[in-house]
């Protein structure tokens, strides 16, 4: 890796990414406010934070520019951790499904709640 | 040279210990033989391994052990070597893992003929629930549990009017039937665990677990609380019995089922004032006991406790040691109130009674007391008020006498022993805690201190 | 279950492939005849010592904050969810939080090419901006408490409270090392005394943003 | 080769070498050269000391557990709640407060800097913050023995809901301490472990390559990454609980009913907990584990005067055993409650871990192999760990294979095989290690007779200790039991067998006060020592004075031309080559 000094890149690629930037929490922006529901509303807002954070991390952390070890070392834990996040998702499914099936259903759906916003 | 010869004597020690002591798994009593045949399997594996490796290692030593004019040999790796190693390490693994895994997939997969059985921990004991006719318990929640529903069941769900609740230590099975046993905990984490059953599973509240076996032995078998769950964790514990399914009908159609206890008649304090007159020539008109008689003050204690106890003196679970002196007083007593109504009545009237300070005569080393008191909180209340959920009778401002001689019953087995008794057979090994007869003193003196 | 464990197996794969890599052709006992290996350089990483340091620091980070997505994922599925409403004023947070990066990328280029005034002020306005994001995130919990949305009320909001409280601390752990840049500019060093220190602040401010725009979005999505 | 080419044209930095000694900063003040100081090697030792007295309080609490489980009810001190304190404190304090804090505080920032050829750690100031933040753990830890309540008493894991309800003792603020010291420990242990992995990665001098490190380095190092990336995991659930505890969240506390009343906690799940706890706690284990490993491997190759058998698959299995423990965690939850399919991944990603560790035994077996074995007293102690790392690595296998676990789960057999593979076989290494670096360290030799009963004992003692405890939890009793009572089950001659491990455990419980005194005595009477009285050829013991001074190196960093493990080379007079001794021809 050319070090330092000659590590230049074209300073229009990060306009490019802000840019870009913008777009993506512009349609994050607009799932919330059109407000889209279910498994869609998931998808779309993980999709658009996992692509800023994407773009965030190879243009401004420089990660694209690392070298191969650094980037392994960054993201195998990373996997790892998704890893144990979905295992958790599981997890929380499973013993949501012996509340059901086991505890009565609860009175009434919590109507304390419902403040006006 | 030494380090290998005791190297060598404690190869063969371990062998020999494991070949020759008496202490290994307790006879197996379900159908999880397989369990044990995984354990076997496992012993065989490692136990080569773990002769083989520490024999050479001892040679090594012997063999390669400094010496003049000796020098090491030079060689930093041995690929062929350490790949040969490395496959028959794997073959090892898979061979341990791949039985066990099978197993693990029977465990999962409870048959389809079992029959469900649920067990309730609390903070320290169990109670069971067996559903009725219609094979299905009810559902339960946290939010009904009160001293009138102790399982919380749901009163609306018409699954659980026919369970019958079994509030008490021991569950009956009937052998060669599996059992699914569902698990739920009032409160915090326990386990059931019954060594001859093999398999255990943790009871956490907020859900429900389960295990599943089919019992093969008849007998009785302890329940151990294998999750420490609080300071008495290690004085939880049940009975399963397994019999035949005649034996385990019968003991089933004794308890009643949840529509039935909720319908169950108050007692009645007028029919009870003319059974009293009996108790009332030791225990005194007023309750508040006699220490001439050797009878305790009965005013201001807790209903259940009196029944309970009556219910044991007339069973013979207290009052059959035959160093119980005083116990023996009351037990032919008790069998005088011959109906459950008849003791139901009697309670209602003591709680009419007014409650009278009992005067203090124990005298004893009050700090220390408080120290000892500590253990006792958990159960019986820092006021030592008693506390029905957790099967604790109140303490404070009963005759301490009596507490005296109760601890040192418990303690030395008189009370409490009793295999029917399970309530006190927890007390026995609290009371067990207590060294000598000077704490006893010091632990009710500061009992008397406690507000009345 | 199998995805999981595909997606495992793939990541040992990647760590077996690297370690044999890296390491199977070096016989670290040979030694070349003719070469003075002690001149061989030991392959160092290059870069500054403290920017290693904030990389592997970064590393810690992520995965707390994973952890708690984690428990986040476990948690929100077990039935008594109640989503809040995240205020519009979080929005505007964002909106902040993105320029206060931006403003630091420009006082990082600005340092590289030794631009001091134009350092001078995306330094400072980026700190503006951040101060900006805490107090406006204040405001946040300010509204959603005067709304009945306390803490011990619901799961969602606890996490709600967390996260932000969490991810708001960070933010004023990265504001000190801002003043040390800051204060050591006002004290008339020049921008190559302080070229690095922008740069790890910019990292570290985009990392946090990361984090923000992360956290912002599962919220918002649950 | 390929990576010291490919890496040397990506390189523009000063070599340490040219390094001068000026640019270090020399305490000038008696405070700022030993109790403030920012020389790891000073650090080292506080970290060693603070560590050493804290596990002497963890030694007397497991005397104590040891004296009721041998003889019940016999001592008046000794009730159910003090008990069940002991117990968690106990754990605690050796898990964290001494194995964590002496392998990595304390022979992380001694041996890391040396071994690799580097003045000191690459952030000295926060370093010294480090020890002082987690001086500030201990502290709070120990002030829990002192508030109303105690301690806690909620089993090291402070599973909840019970750690924070009334019938576990300390639940009012000895819980409460016990988080807030961890959140501290883990905040120092950051700072520690930043240094420790920068100070690989950038300050080795020329000529270390990455595979040139001796192994206590790589097993450090790695255990140091393990360690940064696990605790977050105890500082979120820790952070969880505190909101549980008191701001009334409910992350892990469901509704439940404690004390005959509802609390007001709904729908949170304590598994959740479990995993996150052993998400910090499977790592844990290896973050022991792999010092351990790397300091046996360096003991056994210096005193068997013969290289490391396989260096290049004990760095591998170093780096795989770390990967790996992360995908492990819920084999300590298998009769957790936990989601029962679970059973099969974790059950075979752990028997996975068994080949690489078995690998690194059978290595240091075959590093013996053919050697010349000096018996000196670390020597002797590598041994005893190795016998004893079989054994507790073997029992792994039965609780690693989840239908195998079913009846052993939550019994002595537990307890038994955990304090083998994490208690014995590193404090084997520990106690080997500092024999085999005392010279060093202090300048002198250590009491040789001291030494000599010191090992039989320690090592035949647990031995006796804990191999017969497997028969106990073999044949049912649990663990975590004030006593047992009558069982049916249990049979009766297991008391006895109770009191012969108490007494095993007295004995070796005492005689672990002669090696503190044999350190000390020895630090003023002992021997003096020669700079390099084991001829080892690693860089620590090729300095010019001994102990080393701030610096390490005097006036110039040396350059290191070979491996670590030059020993016995044929066609060498000498059985050893230091790592920085030129080839010859060259120099």
């Amino acid at each position: 890796m050319a070090q330092v000094e000659g590590q230049q890149h074209p300073i229009s690629i990060y306009f490019w990414v802000w840019g870009l930037l913008f777009v993506l929490s512009a349609g994050s922006y607009m799932v919330d406010y059109l407000q889209v529901q279910g498994y869609l509303r998931w998808t779309l807002i993980i999709i658009f934070m996992l692509l800023k954070a994407g773009f965030i991390t190879a243009i401004f952390m420089h990660m694209i520019w690392e070298r191969l070890a650094m980037t392994l070392a960054i993201l195998v834990p990373t996997g790892v951790l998704l890893a144990f996040i979905a295992l958790m998702s599981l997890e929380g499914d499973y013993t949501n499904i012996t509340r059901e099936t086991f505890f009565a259903p609860a009175p009434h759906v919590a109507v304390e709640h419902t403040v006006s916003h | 040279m030494v380090i290998a010869i005791v190297l060598f004597v404690l190869i063969v020690g371990s062998v020999l210990f494991h070949f020759l002591s008496p202490w290994y798994l307790t006879p197996l009593a379900s159908n999880w033989s397989n369990i044990d045949d995984t354990i076997g399997l496992t012993f065989w594996v490692t136990g080569f391994v773990f002769v083989v490796v520490n024999l050479f290692l001892a040679w090594c030593v012997i063999r390669y052990r400094k010496c003049d004019g000796h020098k090491a040999d030079y060689e930093p790796e041995n690929k062929k070597l350490e790949s040969w190693l490395t496959g028959l390490t794997a073959l090892g693994v898979i061979a341990m893992l791949a039985p066990g895994l099978l197993v693990w997939g029977e465990f999962v997969t409870v048959p389809e003929d079992a029959s469900e059985v649920e067990a309730v921990g609390q903070q320290w004991h169990w109670s069971f629930r067996v559903p009725g006719v219609d094979n299905k318990l009810g559902t339960t929640d946290v939010r009904f549990i009160n001293a009138d529903n102790p399982f919380g069941m749901n009163p609306d769900d018409p699954d659980g009017q026919d369970d019958v609740l079994i509030a008490g230590n021991e569950l009956h099975l009937p052998i060669g039937k599996p059992v699914k046993l569902l698990l739920r905990s009032k409160d915090v984490l326990h386990n059931f665990t019954v060594a001859q059953f093999r398999v255990k599973m943790d009871l956490v509240p907020g859900m429900v677990s389960y295990l599943w076996f089919t019992p093969t032995e008849v007998g009785e078998f302890d329940i151990l609380c294998e999750e420490y769950c609080g300071v008495a964790h290690f004085a939880m514990r049940g009975r399963v019995i397994v019999e035949e399914e005649a034996d385990y009908q019968a003991w089933l159609n004794s308890y009643s089922t949840y529509a039935e206890m909720s319908s169950q008649p108050a007692g009645n304090a007028a029919a009870g004032e003319t059974a009293y007159a009996v108790c009332s020539v030791c225990h005194g008109t007023q309750g508040e006991g006699n220490v001439a008689l050797n009878s305790p003050k009965l005013n201001g204690q807790e209903a259940w406790y009196m029944k309970r106890q009556l219910e044991y003196f007339k069973s013979g679970a207290r009052g059959s040691h035959e160093d119980d002196v005083y116990g023996k007083q009351m037990a032919p007593m008790a069998t005088t109130l011959v109906t459950d109504t008849a003791i139901n009545d009697v309670i209602a009237y003591i709680e009419t009674l007014p409650d009278i300070p009992a005067p203090a005569t124990v005298t004893g080393d009050v700090l220390h007391g408080q120290e000892v008191f500590a253990n006792c909180v958990a159960c019986h209340g820092a006021d030592g008020q008693g506390l029905q959920a957790l099967n604790a009778p109140r303490v404070a401002g009963m005759t301490d006498w009596y507490l005296v001689r109760q601890l040192q019953n418990f303690k030395q087995g008189i009370r409490g022993a009793h295999r029917k008794d399970m309530y006190g057979h927890q007390m026995t090994m609290m009371a067990a805690t207590l060294p000598d007869e000077q704490t006893i003193n010091d632990l009710v003196a500061y009992i008397n201190t406690l507000p009345q | 279950m199998t995805i999981t464990l595909l997606f495992m197996a793939f990541l040992m794969g990647v760590v077996v492939w690297w370690l044999v890599k890296q390491t199977i052709n070096i016989k670290p006992w040979v030694m070349d005849d003719g070469v003075l290996v002690g001149d061989v350089d030991a392959g160092v990483l290059s870069e500054p010592k403290a920017k290693t340091g904030l990389w592997v620091f970064l590393a810690v980070v992520t995965s707390m904050f994973c952890l708690f997505i984690s428990a986040y994922a476990m948690r929100m599925k077990l039935g008594d969810w109640t989503p809040l409403p995240e205020p519009d004023l979080l929005w505007v947070n964002t909106g902040l939080l993105v320029l206060s990066s931006i403003a630091l990328q420009w006082a990082r280029n600005a340092a590289k090419q030794d631009r001091i005034d134009s350092l001078k002020v995306g330094l400072n306005v980026a700190g503006v901006l951040t101060i900006g994001f805490i107090v406006g995130q204040l405001f946040a919990w300010r509204q959603l408490v005067d709304d009945g949305y306390f803490l011990n009320s619901n799961p969602a909001n606890a996490f709600f409270y967390l996260f932000t409280a969490l991810h708001g601390l960070h933010i004023l752990g990265g504001l000190v090392a801002w003043i040390r840049a800051v204060s050591r500019l006002w004290r008339g060093s020049d921008a190559a005394q302080v070229r690095l220190s922008v740069e790890l602040c910019a990292v570290y401010w985009h990392f946090l943003l990361i984090v923000w725009l992360i956290l912002f979005g599962l919220m918002l999505s649950t | 080769m390929s990576t010291a080419t490919t890496m040397h044209d990506e390189t523009g930095h000063v070599p340490p070498a040219e390094v001068e000694e000026v640019e270090l900063y020399h305490a000038k003040t008696w405070l700022g050269k030993y109790v403030f100081s920012q020389d790891a090697k000073v650090i080292a030792i506080q970290y060693g000391c603070t560590a050493i007295a804290i596990g002497m309080v963890g030694l007397v609490l497991s005397l104590m557990m040891r004296l009721q489980l041998g003889f019940p009810n016999e001592f008046s001190f000794i009730n159910p709640s003090n008990y069940i304190q002991a117990v968690t404190m106990h754990g605690m304090i050796m898990v964290v407060y001494l194995l964590t804090a002496l392998f990595l505080g304390g022979f992380g920032n001694y041996f890391i800097p040396i071994m690799i050829g580097a003045r000191d750690m690459v952030f000295p100031y926060v370093n010294m913050l480090s020890f002082w933040i987690y001086l500030l753990s201990v502290l709070i830890l120990v002030a829990s023995f002192f508030v109303p309540g105690g301690p806690s008493g909620a089993g090291w894991t402070l599973y909840p809901p019970q750690v924070m309800l009334e019938g576990t003792p300390g639940h009012e603020w000895g819980a409460i301490l016990m988080l807030v010291s961890l959140a501290f420990f883990i905040i120092g242990f950051t700072m520690g472990g930043l240094n420790y992995v920068v100070t690989v990665l950038q300050a080795r001098t020329r000529g270390m390559t990455l595979m040139r490190l001796p192994l206590t380095v790589w097993g450090i190092f790695m255990a140091t990454i393990l360690a940064l990336l696990a605790f977050p995991a105890l500082l979120v659930s820790a952070i969880m609980m505190l909101f549980d505890m008191l701001l009334g969240a409910s992350f892990f506390m469901p509704a439940i009913v404690s004390m005959g009343e509802q609390l007001d906690h709904s729908g949170g799940s304590p598994i959740l907990f479990q995993h996150l706890f052993w998400f910090f706690g499977h790592p844990e284990v290896y973050i022991v584990a792999l010092p351990a490993f790397g300091m046996v491997s360096d003991i056994l190759s210096v005193h068997a005067r013969k290289a490391i058998f396989g260096y290049r698959m004990m760095v591998w299995a170093i780096v795989a055993i770390g990967g790996l423990s992360f995908i492990v965690w819920a084999h300590h939850m298998y009769v957790s409650g936990m989601n029962p399919y679970f059973g099969f991944f974790f059950a075979t990603t752990t028997l996975i871990i068994a080949v690489p560790t078995a690998l690194k035994v059978y290595n240091w077996v075959l590093t013996l192999w053919r050697g010349n074995i000096h018996l000196t007293i670390p020597m002797l102690f590598a041994i005893g760990f190795i016998f004893t790392f079989v054994n507790g690595g073997l029992t792994g296998l039965f609780l690693g294979n989840v239908t195998v676990d079913l009846p052993l789960s939550d019994t002595l057999f537990v307890v038994a095989h955990f304090h083998m593979v994490m208690a014995v076989s590193p404090v084997l290494v520990l106690y080997g290690a500092i024999y085999h670096w005392y010279p060093k360290i202090s300048g002198r030799m250590f009491h040789q007779g001291m030494a000599q009963f010191h090992f039989w004992i320690t090592f035949v003692g647990s031995y006796a200790i804990y191999y017969p405890m497997h028969y106990l939890g073999l044949m049912g009793v649990p663990r975590r039991y004030f006593s047992m009572g009558s069982t049916d089950f249990i049979l009766p001659s297991a008391q006895g067998l109770n009191e012969f491990i108490t007494i095993a455990a007295i004995i070796v419980g005492v005689t672990q006060l002669l090696f503190i005194y044999n350190l000390v005595w020895s630090l003023f009477k002992g021997e003096k020592a020669s700079d390099n009285p084991w001829n080892a050829t690693t860089l620590e013991w090729q300095t010019a004075t001994t102990p080393p001074g701030h610096g390490n190196f005097g006036k110039e960093l040396p350059l290191v031309y070979r491996w670590p493990y030059d020993y016995s080379v044929p066609g060498e007079d000498i059985d050893f080559l230091p790592q920085n001794q030129p080839p010859r021809g060259a120099g």
